[in-house]
């Protein structure tokens, strides 16, 4: 399982076709389930110019691993790979990558759907918008 | 004697003007105690707390050498 | 959205780079889900050499056309992509893509897994199997 | 007279070791009517079909030009 927390831009689909090439039985999974998080131009009706995201380092990505693990100890799943940008995002931008490789399908989108739904409401990230309106920190209701 | 270090994030960070801070352990019990010397006041409501990197609650105790961390709901991932 | 049912290889992570260039508006998709399912290289105990899909040209275009939009009736998505392969297959290689764009995670995921569902269900594709024990037609309980 | 097409896939088709069939619509009324001239024999149990390809049920009305096809339960996307 790799977990990257990162403020460098990340191409989602580079990310995939990367790990594909490194998961060792290529014809071992026979699903992936893959789900990722951009950055939307409007929130809560206004539009979103720019954003920061702020984290925690080393509390972050310990706690993204234990998610991992998690996820791993409830499915029967092959690999997990998760990355997480922080720092500066403009819209349209991946947030987040959460990928699951398992032999069935079943497994991985319960997986994939745990890792990012524990990733939302726990890992330690905190949203800053820029709007026209100013800036203003995004809340778990948004 | 070590120090308790303290660390802010986000809109906690922001309302208290700092980002870390070291402390005695002398008098201190829990990881509520480390908020009330540092801010003055009781721990809001939905502040989150961890102790050495890990998820406490607010009564979790605190000993010298211990990071401990407040900070608001998180908003990780995409909107929303 | 787009429903494709081609004989030719192809590279999943590839076809969704260029999905997302052609998405007019980037920012508006907060979500995307993918399933993407893969050939194994074993099933029900046996190892798997090759396989051969069969199709029905014309109502398998249209059935998963038809499941796309009741996806689209269902869920708030913004666009979809269907990708599914037919003829000779190698093990390892993508048989079947689902890619579905969203503002919302919920929906992104809702509407994945039902078109891969209904796909699986009700799509015209039989699987020959090819095994060291001889060829075989796939069930659904495999 | 425009004859009805029948069309087989699958194991359906290897067993009746023919992929596709035109049939006068004389004496034919549905679908399971359309399986009984080709094959001479009932309908097997969980067999599908189709009816100017969208899924029907045996009993769904045929006539003359329509597609009617018959094939076993359905096997694509991954494994399983």
């Amino acid at each position: 399982m790799i977990v990257r927390v990162q403020r460098d831009p990340f191409d989602p689909w580079q990310e995939l076709a990367a790990a594909g090439k490194r998961l060792a039985a290529a014809g071992a999974h026979g699903a992936t389930a893959v789900f990722v998080g951009s950055l939307r131009d409007y929130n809560q009706g206004q539009p979103v110019s720019a954003m920061t995201l702020e984290h925690y380092p080393g509390m972050t990505e310990a706690h993204l691993e234990k998610v991992g693990r998690e996820a791993a100890a409830r499915w029967p799943i092959l690999d997990a790979l998760v990355v997480h940008r922080y720092g500066a995002l403009t819209p349209g931008e991946p947030i987040v990558l959460v990928a699951v490789w398992s032999a069935h399908r079943d497994a991985a989108f319960a997986a994939c759907r745990y890792i990012i739904d524990e990733l939302k409401t726990r890992a330690p990230f905190w949203k800053r918008e820029r709007t026209a309106a100013g800036a203003r920190w995004a809340t778990p209701e948004d | 004697m070590t120090p308790i270090t303290v660390r802010f994030f986000a809109s906690i960070r922001e309302d208290l003007g700092k980002d870390e801070e070291h402390i005695d352990s002398q008098g201190i019990a829990t990881a509520a105690d480390v908020w009330e010397r540092v801010a003055g006041r009781p721990l809001p409501a939905r502040t989150l707390v961890a102790v050495n990197q890990q998820y406490a609650s607010p009564g979790h105790p605190v000993k010298a050498g211990d990071e401990v961390a407040f900070f608001p709901p998180v908003t990780g991932g995409e909107l929303p």
